[in-house]
């Protein structure tokens, strides 16, 4: 039955996406929703039966694809990607429903989101190089589209759009050559046959091909050197699409690296393991240091998901390294953490992003300097936002602190090791994760505070009021997402393990003994989330509790009083007095000034009168990105260069192309002489 | 015919033909040029003509006399027909002056029967010895092409490279059979026709037949 | 032990230590401004003013900002929640706290984290300049302090191979040269630069400053006004009394209750205030000889503190 | 001073060598004045004073007249303060910024008017910038007369508010 299931979702993908594109404006979007959300139950339903029995589902046809067929594998690592996906998308669609009237309903925009859906929904389940390569092609197209939906209205946009479609592409050529060098050496394009043959593969053919893979899905995850277009598209795109794509694409990044780098070639030598830390440590900072100090609220959020993803990679890469150096239990554990951490980074970040757009739609910007006392205008997009910010900045009752701890804790009980190797990364990955939760946690109380609270700073924010129910439900369903995680984290271990089991070779079936407490098989490690957050809530009454008894003991019984802050008497205090996203993140920005490097100018104009006066001062700061800057302005700069260069070749002259043709003839046969 | 004698025509021949490749490229007048192409096409026509007698080939004979006709007299007198229209029937500078044109072509014909030693080995025949000429006179075509600025010499380069590839054909393969050969004049037959309409607009539109002009379009 | 005699010794014993912290902490200040009183040759106020105050501030009414939203209000109770879950389930006054098996280091650390995370976001719900520039600097150094945290816990943890805070200080009371090694005293020194970073002394910061633009804690609390200011001060003396009864009992565990019982608890409970008032006095005198160091020589501080962390961390791998 | 050992430091803690003076018993707390029990958070504003009421405020709770021990204490915020210690006459421009600093004081709140400036102007009174005394802007509960007053008085004052 539950390959019935796969079938039912490509199906019911392709039907939103028909419904999407062929009927009238009205229902348009609401049937494409209704079908979409077909295709994600299909899914959920055979990804959770795979999980719950622990052996994969094969599915296979030629007749689908002319020259290769379809084969569809889906296995417990995959089928977490699929549930993952699956939750994503339906919170999503549902609130695309409210989100429809503000842009999104277009033709080619409700037949793309269901399309790209669908895929997402079956990249993980594929089972062969071409499958895998056709789904991946068809899910950056249809993700392309949904940036490119409002480019008429912004120009940013269409360069965004540009930079998308480049660099997805040159990853997705990189995957290709990958799989496809991994499928010649074995002789038949399925994963399955090419893990048989992985193991007596040359050396150099396994790492070229790791390597391509790890920069072709490292670009899709926003591993820093390949993470430019993300802080680009992700804003762009419209609000249910960028979740998306931060919620569920980047995740299959992930999915890609541990599938080539375990499953199909089993593992690795440990410096494949050291590449893949340090790039996960790069990213994490990076991405942090840039969301503390970005002032654009959707551009903050993409560059957080660098850093979450830096965070994953960190534990991928622990998992792989503590496999090569013999801790398969402990190789475990890291796999599951890195695991977690994409499952709470999908909950959480989706949360965000939707309450982004949702904030966007109300206030018409997306500049937080420009906002303000949104939490009391829109409550509960609000609470679902402070849910959220508090989750990603690894806050106990919230889901994020489990992935960190669990991270921490493999990290942690695999040092006392032989290796140099191992003794030198975990210190390094524990300051990584150290200060990347530290910038976060600036960078999200930044974002809540400046956004949400305090006066409202701008016209569009003191006007702004809630959006409707959908787009309020679809976000505060991801982030009922987290809270259920933070507290209540054992109900998605076991899935997690039985996915591990399968990606990493050699892990116990169950590293977590996991019952109302988290305890590490083997090992000391130990967290009760759900009692954590029990005492929390208790103490918090109880502080409530013993507060008003003072109160009212007191022989004065005094009302709260609602009174202007104080502010050293001043006659006026306005909201411009307050501080904004960029004044908050200045001391961070001037203490990683050279990593930063902000481009200021200062320039100021004198009267005419005399040189003495100044009439205006103009002072403007941004943050440019040093890796776009250093590395890939560079780069474009050469390629233009050439490229005027070749045109001097073409200036029109027929007998210039003739001699072209003689001289290349005649050298030819000079060669044969 | 006897032995000798077939061997020594054949040679002429071809030679005749190596020859009128570099009158084009010697002569400067365009009407001198398209009488050249014309001689061109006669020898070749006899070249067929004599191989198709030595091997008593009935379609051989036929096919030279088709070549003498198209090549040798329909295709010079529509070219002549255009260079009549165009009063500065002299070509222009070309490109590459005529003595260095000329080396060129010697280079060219040295160059041809370096590249074609392997082939000459392959057929140790009297006609096998001349392919180089044919081999020649295309490349020389192929030169004439890429130096000339009028449209015509364009044109008559363009069949110096066929009949080249013809001469080729015939001396390598014995006779060329019948189809391909048709198809091989319809061919050029059309490419005149085609630039013969090219050089009437090019005509009307600037008035004078220099492939410069067509450098405007490019900007 | 188990069963409801467990539950309610554990109840017994959660709710002696949140005591001891809820009063040592106003009383550790006390002691800390009397001692530089008496070093300044003044007899200062008694040790119980804090205490004083608090009564006081809990019988004035209280004032929110108009704009405010309910955040402003939830910030000090969550400061104060977090600081009373802390006493409850750390080893302070016995190896064996309530819920010890999940006080793991890490977790204490983040839970601490939570409650200043809530005043940040309640400073800058007030709309003031001053809300702001305090939740600016305090998140800056909060996010600096962070990698010299971590990694001090890391290097402790090593040795003990676990994160658990009650099985740290039962390994330190068993194995007293794992105390005397020096991966253990570099990283205690590290998390001894962290505390007076996370509780706002100096040098860090001044907490008798008068002049809005240098405050950094001070800064955050302008606003709060009776019973609000009153749970502001008990929950930051609460997390100071807190931070230096860990570091003390990573440092010098003796006394504390290693098995059940009433006798050995109160034996801790005296152990430990003993303890923490003797490292009151030393930070408090230290407090007298220093100045403030201006906000931007602090990452200068606060890197100093990570590379004693990671110098713990690397003796930790080497030695063992 | 002599150098400063462990020793004499740990002396200074233990047998600290005051300078403080003993200013006798505390007096009488008048009754309608709130129930502080010797917590006393003052809020200084200096409405236009010359500042040697400012050096007198100094000196009370400088090491010899200490006014800490008795429960008093300086602190920055208007929200935080019990009483709010006004010197000087009251200038024009200091009108609003002093009514704004009132207000911003939790009730049960007092005003503490230090020295002749502010009890009548003193010697500013009819000054061209001068709006008045403090008794003309906020409602005054305690005076303390002289210009300026000397810091035992202030102290006496203080005392009377916190009972200690």
């Amino acid at each position: 039955m539950s390959n019935l299931s796969l079938v039912i979702t490509a199906i019911a993908g392709l039907s939103a996406a028909i419904a999407g594109c062929a009927l009238p404006a009205k229902t348009r979007v609401h049937a494409a929703v209704a079908f979409t959300w077909g295709a994600c139950i299909a899914a959920l339903v055979g990804s959770l039966t795979v999980l719950h029995t622990g052996h994969a589902m094969v599915l296979n046809s030629s007749r689908i694809l002319p020259l290769t067929g379809v084969t569809m594998v889906l296995d417990p690592l995959g089928a977490v990607f699929v549930v993952v996906t699956a939750v994503v998308a339906i919170a999503s669609t549902l609130y695309w429903l409210g989100y429809a009237s503000h842009g999104l309903s277009t033709r080619t925009a409700s037949a793309a989101l269901p399309i790209f859906v669908t895929s997402m929904l079956l990249v993980p389940a594929a089972g062969s190089v071409a499958t895998f390569l056709w789904l991946w092609e068809l899910m950056a197209l249809s993700s392309l589209l949904l940036v490119l939906v409002d480019q008429r209205r912004r120009e940013e946009t269409r360069s965004a759009a540009q930079w998308y479609a480049v660099m997805t592409h040159v990853g997705a050529s990189a995957i290709l050559f990958a799989l496809v060098m991994l499928s010649a050496h074995a002789g038949n394009q399925t994963f399955a046959a090419i893990r048989i043959h992985a193991v007596h593969l040359p050396a150099a053919v396994r790492n070229t091909a790791f390597l391509l893979a790890l920069v072709g899905f490292g670009s899709k995850a926003g591993a820093v050197p390949l993470h430019v277009w993300l802080p680009k598209a992700h804003p762009e795109a419209p609000s249910p699409a960028s979740a998306l794509m931060s919620g569920a694409m980047v995740n299959l990044g992930i999915y890609g690296i541990v599938l080539v780098g375990d499953r199909l070639l089993g593992g690795g030598p440990a410096w494949w393991w050291l590449t893949v830390t340090a790039v996960g440590v790069v990213s994490a900072l990076f991405g942090a240091l840039h969301a503390a100090t970005s002032t654009d609220l959707k551009r903050l959020l993409a560059y957080s998901t660098a850093d979450n993803m830096g965070l994953v990679l960190i534990g991928v890469g622990a998992s792989g390294l503590f496999a090569t150096t013999g801790h398969p239990a402990i190789a475990a554990i890291a796999m599951v953490s890195a695991l977690l951490l994409t499952v709470n980074h999908a909950a959480f970040k989706g949360s965000l992003f939707l309450s982004a757009g949702s904030v966007q739609v109300a206030t018409g910007s997306r500049d937080l300097d420009g906002m303000g006392g949104l939490l009391r205008r829109m409550p509960i997009t609000g609470a679902v936002f402070l849910v959220g910010g508090l989750a990603i900045a690894a806050l106990p009752p919230l889901n994020g602190f489990v992935g960190e701890w669990l991270l921490f804790q493999s990290l942690l009980h695999g040092l006392p090791t032989s290796s140099t190797a191992v003794a030198i990364a975990v210190p390094v990955g524990v300051a990584a994760l150290a200060l990347t939760g530290g910038l976060t946690a600036a960078a999200f109380v930044k974002a809540i505070g400046v956004g949400f609270l305090g006066r409202p700073r701008s016209e569009g924010a003191a006007t702004a009021h809630e959006v409707p129910r959908t787009m309020q439900l679809g976000a505060a369903l991801l982030a009922g997402a987290c809270v259920v995680l933070g507290v209540v984290p054992m109900i998605v271990l076991p899935a997690l393990e039985r996915a591990t089991a399968a990606a990493v070779p050699g892990a116990p079936a169950h590293s977590l003994r996991s019952s109302v407490e988290l305890r590490l098989a083997g090992l000391q490690g130990v967290l009760a989330p759900a009692l954590l957050a029990a005492g929390l809530a208790l103490a918090f009454i109880a502080v409530i509790a013993i507060r008003r008894l003072a109160q009212r003991r007191s022989h004065l019984r005094l009302a709260l009083r609602r009174a202007e802050p104080w502010g050293c008497g001043r006659e006026l205090q306005t909201a411009r007095m307050q501080y904004t996203a960029t004044s908050f993140a200045e001391p961070l920005q001037q203490v990683f000034d050279d990593v930063l490097r902000p481009d200021r100018d200062l320039n100021v104009s004198h009267l005419a009168e005399s040189r003495y006066y100044t009439e205006k001062i103009a002072y403007r700061t941004s943050i440019g990105d040093v890796v776009e800057h250093n590395v890939y302005r560079p780069m474009i700069g050469a390629v233009n260069a050439w490229g005027q260069w070749a045109r001097g070749l073409q200036n029109g002259s027929v007998h210039r192309y003739l001699a072209y043709g003689l001289v290349v003839l005649v050298v030819i046969l000079a060669v044969i002489v | 015919m006897s032995g000798s004698a077939y061997a020594s025509s054949l040679e002429l021949a071809s030679g005749v033909v190596l020859v009128c490749a570099v009158v084009t490229l010697w002569r400067r007048s365009l009407s001198a040029i398209v009488k050249a192409l014309a001689v061109q096409g006669v020898a070749l026509g006899v070249v067929a003509l004599i191989l198709g007698v030595g091997k008593h080939d009935g379609v051989l004979i036929a096919v030279a006399c088709l070549v003498i006709a198209a090549k040798g007299v329909v295709i010079p007198v529509l070219l002549g027909r255009v260079v009549a229209g165009d009063p500065a029937s002299r070509e222009a500078a070309p490109i590459v002056n005529v003595p260095a044109s000329l080396v060129g072509a010697g280079a060219l014909t040295f160059l041809a029967y370096g590249a074609t030693g392997s082939v000459v080995a392959l057929i140790p025949t009297t006609a096998g010895r001349l392919i180089p000429l044919g081999f020649a006179t295309m490349l020389i075509g192929y030169f004439a092409m890429a130096v000339r600025r009028k449209a015509v010499s364009q044109i008559v380069g363009l069949l110096l490279v066929d009949n080249g590839i013809a001469l080729v054909a015939f001396l390598a393969t014995a006779g060329v059979p019948l189809l391909v050969e048709l198809g091989a004049s319809l061919d050029v037959l059309l490419a005149v026709v085609v630039l013969r309409v090219l050089a009437a607009q090019m005509w009307s539109k600037f008035g004078v037949l220099d492939l410069d002009e067509m450098r405007e379009l490019h900007d | 032990m188990n069963g409801i005699g467990g539950v309610i010794a554990a109840v017994l014993v959660a709710g002696a230590q949140i005591a001891a912290v809820a009063v040592g902490g106003p009383l550790l200040v006390g002691v800390m401004r009397k001692v530089r009183c008496h070093i300044e040759g003044r007899v200062g106020p008694p040790i119980h003013q804090p205490l004083r105050d608090l009564r006081k501030l809990f019988s004035k009414q209280c004032m929110r900002p108009d704009q405010a939203s309910w955040v402003f209000g939830v910030g000090p109770v969550v400061l104060v929640a977090t600081a009373v879950l802390i006493a409850a389930i750390s080893p302070l006054a016995t190896t064996h706290p309530p819920l010890g098996q999940t006080a793991d280091f890490f977790a204490i650390v983040f839970v601490l984290l939570l409650g200043s995370v809530a005043l940040a976001l309640a400073a800058l719900d007030t709309g003031t300049p001053f809300g702001g520039m305090g939740s600016s600097r305090a998140m800056t150094i909060g996010a600096l302090a962070e990698p010299a945290l971590l990694v001090a816990i890391l290097a402790m943890s090593i040795p003990a191979h676990t994160s658990n805070l009650p099985a740290l200080v039962r390994i330190g009371l068993a194995h007293p040269q794992l105390i005397a090694s020096p991966e253990r005293f570099l990283a205690l020194g590290s998390f001894l630069v962290v505390i007076l970073a996370e509780s706002g002394r100096l040098p860090v910061d001044n907490p008798s400053t008068h002049l809005e633009l240098t405050m950094i804690h001070e800064a955050m609390v302008l606003e709060y006004a009776g019973p609000d200011l009153g749970l502001v001060i008990l929950g930051e003396s609460m997390r100071l009394a807190l931070l230096l009864g860990l570091l003390v009992n990573l440092l010098a565990p003796w006394g504390i209750a290693d098995r059940a019982g009433a006798a050995a608890l109160v034996i801790g409970l005296g152990a430990l205030v003993g303890k923490v008032v003797v490292a009151g006095i030393v930070i408090a005198t230290f407090e007298v000889f220093t100045a403030k160091l201006r906000l931007f020589r602090l990452p200068e501080l606060l890197a100093g503190a990570f590379v004693l962390a990671v110098v713990g961390a690397f003796t930790a791998l080497v030695v063992r | 001073m002599e150098a400063m050992t462990i020793r004499s430091i740990l002396q200074a803690i233990v047998h600290p060598r005051t300078v403080t003076e003993d200013l006798g018993p505390p007096p009488q707390v008048a009754a309608d004045v709130p129930r502080l029990a010797g917590s006393l958070q003052l809020r200084h504003v200096d409405a236009g004073s010359c500042n040697g009421c400012e050096l007198e405020i100094t000196s009370t709770f400088g090491p010899v007249y200490d006014a800490e021990r008795f429960g008093a204490r300086l602190v920055a915020s208007p929200r935080h303060a019990d009483a709010l210690l006004v010197t000087g006459p009251v200038t024009k421009n200091m009108v609003g910024p002093l009514v704004k600093t009132f207000e911003a004081m939790p009730e049960p709140r007092m005003v503490i008017a230090l020295g002749d400036c502010a009890r009548d102007c003193g010697v500013f009174r009819g000054g061209y910038g001068v709006e008045g005394p403090v008794g003309d802007v906020l409602p005054v509960d305690l005076q303390v007369p002289g210009c300026p007053p000397n810091p035992e008085a202030i102290v006496r004052a203080l005392r009377g508010l916190t009972g200690r």
